[in-house]
């Protein structure tokens, strides 16, 4: 039993890292209509920019404190994805407008090459450190209740919470500001939205750098769990599957799906996989996305497709 | 308009890729007819590139100092070309397709996988592969195996040793009996090649073995080591390679597993492994083939005739780590095999395939050697024979103390009595599935 | 003034159907035939082979088999790796498990076992539209990586999970040296490529690409998205299975489950991408240009004395790659192929501009 | 106009109603076609016209009532069925394959009567004794009878996409006729037309009426185009049936007169 609790809070704060990202995926293709493939690289970009910014302002600066040098690494991050939004708005989705979704995908898993292949690039392509402090060690609940406690990571915790922030910040974001109700007429409807005169330019850009900041703090998170480095990218193919599942145009989906795939897969791993020879969970997360929709071909909160003629 | 010219872009790629095409039929410059040419496979980008990239800046660092020091093994020059793989088989394939056209006389191909496919290859194309610690453990036996070289150990030799040295901490093999040891191995040949091993010494003392098999690259380890903590095993044994190990130590921290409890084949005892966690990883445990530090003769020949002339090929601190280090013996072997090869087909000539194989095979590096090639305790001394395409295994265990690695035993020997009939048998079972046969002792001669 | 098709005048429906309907483009191909089956053989050296010529080939097989789905019916995947998995561990397993079984049907079977798995995952796709299909394809991916990486049966117990195929030989020919494994894949590729033209010209063909263009519609005038959907599904992934089996067997020789990752899938649909979806011919450019870019990067250095590192070289590859896919999707997303007509079109003009 | 006689009754619709979600896009229509008469349906935009179109020929699946057709009842019908039943149908904004030749478009419309299967067809050979290649070419023919009918031979191989709308609309028609329909639904054959075009659209539709005898449901805007040619006319309103009768009726009734006021050409 104690056992079971371990795996699920651990399968609930995998979840949630995962909403982060697939929240990322679903700002975007509501307000654009693309499915960012580039998702993952884009985390890999920002904590790249993040984690060598934290080295180097040090070496150019000979500042100490450590908690203001990852304060101006993350404005510095931040700058860049905000120019990289800028740069993918102006060079690719300006010059795809209108274009069926698939094209856009495509597009997409294009940027995330260009992205992978630049990142290593300026960055170097070593594992990199980005401490912002994160407690490493467990903590046991429950010790009385079962024999050895329930293990929660702190890590974990932290970043579940942090994750969780940023998701009621968004929703706030969303929900109240002027920007965020424009965002939501666009995800609406493009034209009635452009007619009444708001920018699409100017949106798309707003909201591919919100999902570039979404990225970065999901690099930093993952960044200082597993160390910065190219397998980052992958955490975005853990994140398909949940937008699928929640639904591509829906935040409390995304959030939901999350939480959904993570708490599978890892009951899955754990018992499940042994049946199986173990690893289960890769392809699992899928398999699970996969059959849900044949119940429900848009997701759990995505809108149903009628065929006008 | 602006499309119009982009499209001529376009078709301009098109027609440059064409050309290309045609340029590549003839390819480039060959090595000249004076100098030894070394194809070098690496992966400097992707998930393995941490431990990849000092591997081969070790080999190509050794290459330019013994041009720059000796002028070439007895005058010839060396040559060579990086080739980047990846870490993945196919391009491994296409780089030793490519390079092999150069005059290649011997490849190390940097990866097990690599290694599994090549191993079909070279005997037709007559280049003998090096797969110093990894590869095909079968291949050890050179009367079946006549082109492969895993010197100085193969996975199962690491296995044996890794089990022989718990049993002695827990005073005597026979006190293994009824422990639980979890085995966490990268999913691939390279991960899966040492289980035989495992499963044998499992049954000789009786403790109980956990698979627990981590998909590549590795960064998704969260269900893994919960397992461990569920099991909570005496042991966890690492085969770990690239962003796994490193995943996997923070993983164990996560769940709270005694690093100290852990031990990791010579492929997950390195720098990049355990620099970024730091005292995280205090008290973790790996095997390791060679010395690591830059006090060496040969580092510091290094460091004078290809650092400070500002031709390194990596940074400078680099110089002299773990797998650096690895990266310099395997190239000196390459070489001292050529040079070997020289003794008996002409000194100063370039070398054959066929020729270094012979020189692989009739490698003789005894302390006086290693000394004058200033590699004196930074490694043991080590002889082949057409039978034994090892050596033999000598390897030590370093522990990580936060900050640095130190080894905690002396050298160690695999248990031939075990492995010897096992290598045997997959030998065999090799040739059966190849419909080929055995060398005789005349082939051995050649 | 030479490539003209005026005074050309066809007397039959049968003529003006033709695959090449102008005479010039008849010419053409069989000179390139002549070139392939001939001249190149006698020529090139081992290394073209080996590393352009093989692979090149394969992969051309395996664009095809994808632009049926993706260029055609429309139906995006990102599995196409899962299916020459299969189709490569499928042939194995013929192979070793059955006595004397020769090459080509083991590699026929492998393929057909690629066709039952791309049905199977076909299914969805008929409930699943878009960018979720999309998706749920990369389950395909994902299972096969792990399937071959874990049921030990699947690669016949090799303790490594790497396996490796003997000799091959195709009518007591033995296929061993590069050029023979060439002229192996030429024809095998030749003939699959004819039949894949045959079926995108023809009934079946125009069923997938109204599928593409107006799935209502379609279905109106009486095609039944099923049997279109899932033909489409079963062709390209016979296609597809076969190259992973000559993949496995002819190029690589021996090989794991890594080479047929989810990377493959994405290399392939860049290929149909920049080769030209919707295009037999396409498909050949796209590989072709594929198979060779990195091999230019990887040379440029040496023909201009620019000392570039590797890291550099294969960054500056992901790089370049990335940048084309988007080149090409804005301005020209029907790719090479597309280019390919134009410039013919310009030369059928020349010297004469309008 | 060439005397036809009109026939009895084929296409019976009975009480039908539709709804997405919570939206009637239909409710409770009744109306039925006689063979071989011109039968329009007007209404304002989004009085459900075109999904009555989509019930007819199974896009839609109705909730409630039922479709008789040629004597035989269905809840709700079956594309394939439908089509195999001889009922073709154009589409209000263009469904053409844009991506195929207007030849292969039309082609499309002859798919159901091609039976050569997957390998016959892989195994397509010119050397005369393939049955696809036969299947093929007398198809071909029969398509560019349509394409002579229709005046647009010259644009056989391009791609309908780069075509003027005028012409697409034709191959929309080309594509239904080559399905040799006893029932043509058309979907604003005419909208977006000028003068000129609505004429030779309203030329062709009569020929086909009158040539092959085809039955043809039409829904149009244009109320003189709909007065001239159809024998009879359905109103729609807001998804129900507020008129139904001769064009001088139904130009009589006053709630059509209401629903159409300041809607009207």
């Amino acid at each position: 039993m104690g056992f079971f609790l371990e795996t699920l809070f651990g399968g609930l704060m995998v979840g949630m890292l995962y909403s982060l990202i697939a929240l990322g995926f679903v700002l975007i293709f509501k307000a654009s209509g693309v499915f960012n493939f580039a998702q993952g690289a884009m985390v890999l970009f920002a904590a790249l920019a993040m984690a060598r910014f934290a080295e180097w302002i040090p070496a150019w600066t000979g500042l100490a404190n450590k908690a203001l040098v990852n304060v101006l690494a993350f404005i510095v991050a931040c700058a860049i994805m905000i120019v990289v939004a800028w740069l993918i708005e102006k060079l690719v989705l300006g010059k795809l407008v209108n274009q069926e979704g698939i094209t856009l995908l495509m597009a997409t898993i294009g940027v995330t090459y260009f992205l992978e292949g630049i990142g290593q690039m300026l960055f170097g392509n070593d594992i990199y450190k980005i401490d912002i402090g994160l407690p490493k060690e467990p903590i046991f609940l429950f010790e009385k209740a079962f024999q050895g406690g329930v293990l929660v990571n702190k890590e974990d915790l932290a970043a579940a919470v942090i994750a969780a922030a940023l998701v009621a910040l968004l929703a706030l974001f969303f929900q109240k500001t002027a920007t965020g109700r424009a965002l939501r007429a666009v995800a609406d409807d493009h034209q009635a939205a452009q007619s009444i005169g708001i920018p699409l330019a100017r949106i798309w850009v707003i909201v591919w750098s919100v999902a570039g900041i979404v990225a970065l703090v999901a690099g930093i998170i993952w960044g200082s769990k597993l160390g910065v480095q190219f397998s980052l990218t992958l955490v975005a193919l853990k994140a398909l599957p949940v937008v699928i599942l929640g639904g591509l145009t829906s935040i409390p989906g995304a959030i939901i799906g999350g939480l959904i795939i993570g708490v599978g897969e890892k009951l899955s791993e754990i018992y499940l996989g042994p049946f199986f020879g173990g690893g289960i969970e890769v392809w699992f997360a899928y398999v699970l996305a996969l059959v849900f929709l044949l119940v429900r071909p848009q997701g759990l909160f995505g809108e149903k497709i009628i065929d006008r003629v | 308009m602006l499309f119009k010219t982009l499209k001529g872009i376009a078709l301009s790629t098109a027609a440059v890729a064409a050309v290309a095409a045609s340029m590549l039929a003839t390819p480039p410059a060959f090595a000249q007819a004076k100098e030894q040419f070394f194809p070098l496979l690496v992966y400097r980008t992707g998930p393995y590139a941490p431990n990849g990239t000092p591997w081969a800046n070790g080999k190509q660092d050794y290459i330019k100092m013994i041009n720059a020091r000796d002028g070439g093994i007895n005058g010839v020059k060396i040559s060579y070309e990086e080739c980047e793989t990846g870490y993945a088989t196919d391009r491994g394939v296409e780089c030793y397709e490519r390079l092999k056209g150069k005059g290649a006389s011997m490849i190390d191909p940097q990866a097990t996988g690599i290694t599994f496919a090549l191993t079909d290859k070279a005997p037709v194309d007559k280049i003998p592969l090096l797969t110093l610690g990894y590869g095909l453990a079968a291949s050890q036996d050179g009367n079946a195996f006549k082109w492969n070289f895993p010197l100085m150990g193969s996975y199962w030799t690491a296995m044996d040793v890794l089990i022989q040295y718990i049993g002695k901490k827990e005073g005597g093999l026979d006190k293994l009996k009824g422990k639980k040891i979890a085995f966490v191995y990268h999913d691939s040949p390279f991960g899966k090649e040492p289980i035989p091993v495992l499963q044998e010494r499992a049954k000789m003392h009786g403790f109980e073995i956990q698979m627990l098999p981590v998909t590549a690259p590795g960064v998704e380890q969260k269900a893994t080591w919960l397992q461990v903590r569920q099991n909570r095993p005496d042991y966890v044994l690492l085969w770990g390679w690239g962003v796994m190990n490193s995943t996997a130590l923070k993983e164990a921290q996560a769940v709270g597993y005694p690093r100290d409890k852990m031990y990791g084949v010579w492929w997950s005892g390195a720098e990049p492994d355990v620099k970024d966690i730091g005292e995280g990883a205090k008290g973790y445990n790996a095997l390791n083939l060679n010395t690591s530090g830059q006090s060496p003769k040969v580092i510091q020949d290094i460091l004078k005739y290809v650092h400070d002339k500002g031709q390194g090929t990596g940074p400078k601190e680099e110089v002299g780590s773990v797998l650096y280090t690895r990266g310099l013996i395997i190239q000196m072997l390459g070489i001292e095999a050529v040079r070997r090869a020289q003794e008996r087909f002409g000194k100063g000539k370039v070398m054959t395939g066929e020729q270094v194989r012979w020189g692989f095979e009739n490698l003789a590096l005894d302390q006086k050697k290693l000394d004058a090639l200033g590699f004196a305790g930074v490694m043991r001394p080590l002889s082949t024979s057409c039978a034994d395409h090892m050596g033999s295994t000598s390897v030590r265990i370093h522990t990580w103390d936060g900050s640095k690695w130190n080894f905690v035993s002396d050298f160690m020997q695999a248990d031939e009595q075990i492995l010897k009939p096992m290598v045997k048998v997959s030998a065999d079972k090799y040739l059966s599935d190849k419909k080929l046969t055995r060398r005789d002792a005349a082939d051995c001669g050649s | 003034m030479l490539y003209r098709e005026n005074g050309q005048f066809k007397i039959s429906y049968r003529a003006d159907q033709q695959i090449f309907p102008i005479v010039q483009d008849r010419w053409v191909f069989a000179l390139l035939l002549v070139v392939a089956f001939i001249a190149v053989p006698l020529v090139a050296p081992e290394y073209l082979f080996r590393a352009v010529l093989i692979p090149f080939l394969i992969l051309s097989l395996a664009a095809i088999g994808l632009n049926i789905l993706v260029g055609y019916c429309g139906q995006i995947s990102l599995g196409t790796g899962a299916f020459m998995a299969v189709g490569a561990y499928a042939a194995y397993n013929f192979t070793v498990r059955i006595d004397g079984m020769p090459l080509l049907a083991a590699l026929l079977l492998g393929g057909l076992s690629a066709t039952i798995f791309g049905v199977l995952f076909g299914i969805p796709s008929l409930r699943i539209k878009g960018l979720y299909l999309a998706v749920a394809t990369l389950a395909a991916q994902f299972f096969s990586d792990w399937a071959f990486q874990r049921i030990k049966w699947l690669t016949n117990d090799s303790s490594s999970g790497s396996v490796s195929v003997p000799n091959l030989s195709v009518f007591g020919l033995p296929v061993e040296s590069p050029v023979q494994k060439y002229l192996f894949c030429l024809m095998v590729v030749g003939v699959l490529a004819l039949l894949a033209k045959n079926l995108v010209r023809g009934a079946i063909g125009r069923e997938w690409m109204a599928m593409r263009d107006m799935d209502v519609a379609a279905a109106v005038i009486g095609i039944r998205p099923m049997y279109a959907k899932l033909t489409a599904f079963a062709v390209s992934s016979f296609m597809v299975g076969v190259a992973g089996a000559l993949w496995g067997f002819v190029h690589l020789g021996s090989w794991e489950p890594a080479a047929f990752s989810i990377d493959r899938s994405f290399q392939l649909l860049f290929m149909i991408i920049i080769g030209g979806l919707g295009s037999i011919l396409g498909s050949f450019f796209g590989a072709a240009f594929i198979v060779i870019l990195p091999l230019v990067l990887s040379q440029i250095p040496q023909w201009f004395g620019i000392p570039i590192s590797t890291a550099t070289a294969s960054h500056l590859e992901l790089m370049i790659f990335g940048a084309l896919i988007v080149f090409f999707l804005i301005v020209e997303p029907h790719g090479l192929a597309r280019l390919w007509t134009i410039g013919k079109e310009k030369l059928r003009l020349w010297p004469f501009p309008h | 106009m060439a005397a036809r006689k009109i026939g009895d009754v084929i296409l019976a619709v009975q009480n039908i109603s539709l709804s997405f979600g919570g939206v009637k896009a239909l409710t409770d229509i009744s109306f039925d076609v006689r063979e071989h008469e011109v039968r329009a349906i007007i209404g304002p935009n989004g009085a459900g016209k075109s999904s009555m179109l989509n019930c007819i020929n199974g896009v839609y699946q109705p909730q409630q009532g039922a479709i008789t057709f040629r004597g035989k009842t269905f809840k709700h019908m079956n594309s394939r069925q439908v089509a195999e039943m001889g009922v073709a149908r154009t589409f209000q904004n263009l469904a053409l394959f844009k991506g195929m030749s207007v030849l292969d478009n039309i082609m499309t419309g002859r798919n159901l009567k091609m039976k050569a299967n997957l390998l016959q067809q892989a195994f397509r050979n010119p050397f005369g004794f393939s049955s696809a290649e036969r299947e093929e070419i007398a198809q071909r023919e029969q398509v560019e009878r349509i394409i002579d009918f229709l005046e647009i031979q010259p644009y056989r191989k391009t791609p309908v996409g780069r075509m003027p709308y005028g012409l697409q609309k034709r191959v929309d028609l080309g594509r239904a006729l080559a399905m040799e329909p006893t029932l043509l639904l058309l979907d604003e054959p005419m909208a977006g037309m000028n003068v000129e075009e609505k004429q030779d659209m309203s030329r062709f539709i009569l020929d086909v009426n009158d040539e092959f005898g085809t039955t043809i449901v039409l829904i149009e805007h244009d109320m003189g185009v709909v007065m001239d040619i159809s024998d009879r006319v359905v109103v729609l309103d807001y998804g129900k049936k507020i008129g139904d009768g001769s064009p001088e009726d139904v130009r009589a009734n006053p709630d059509v007169i209401s629903a159409y006021l300041g809607t009207a050409h």
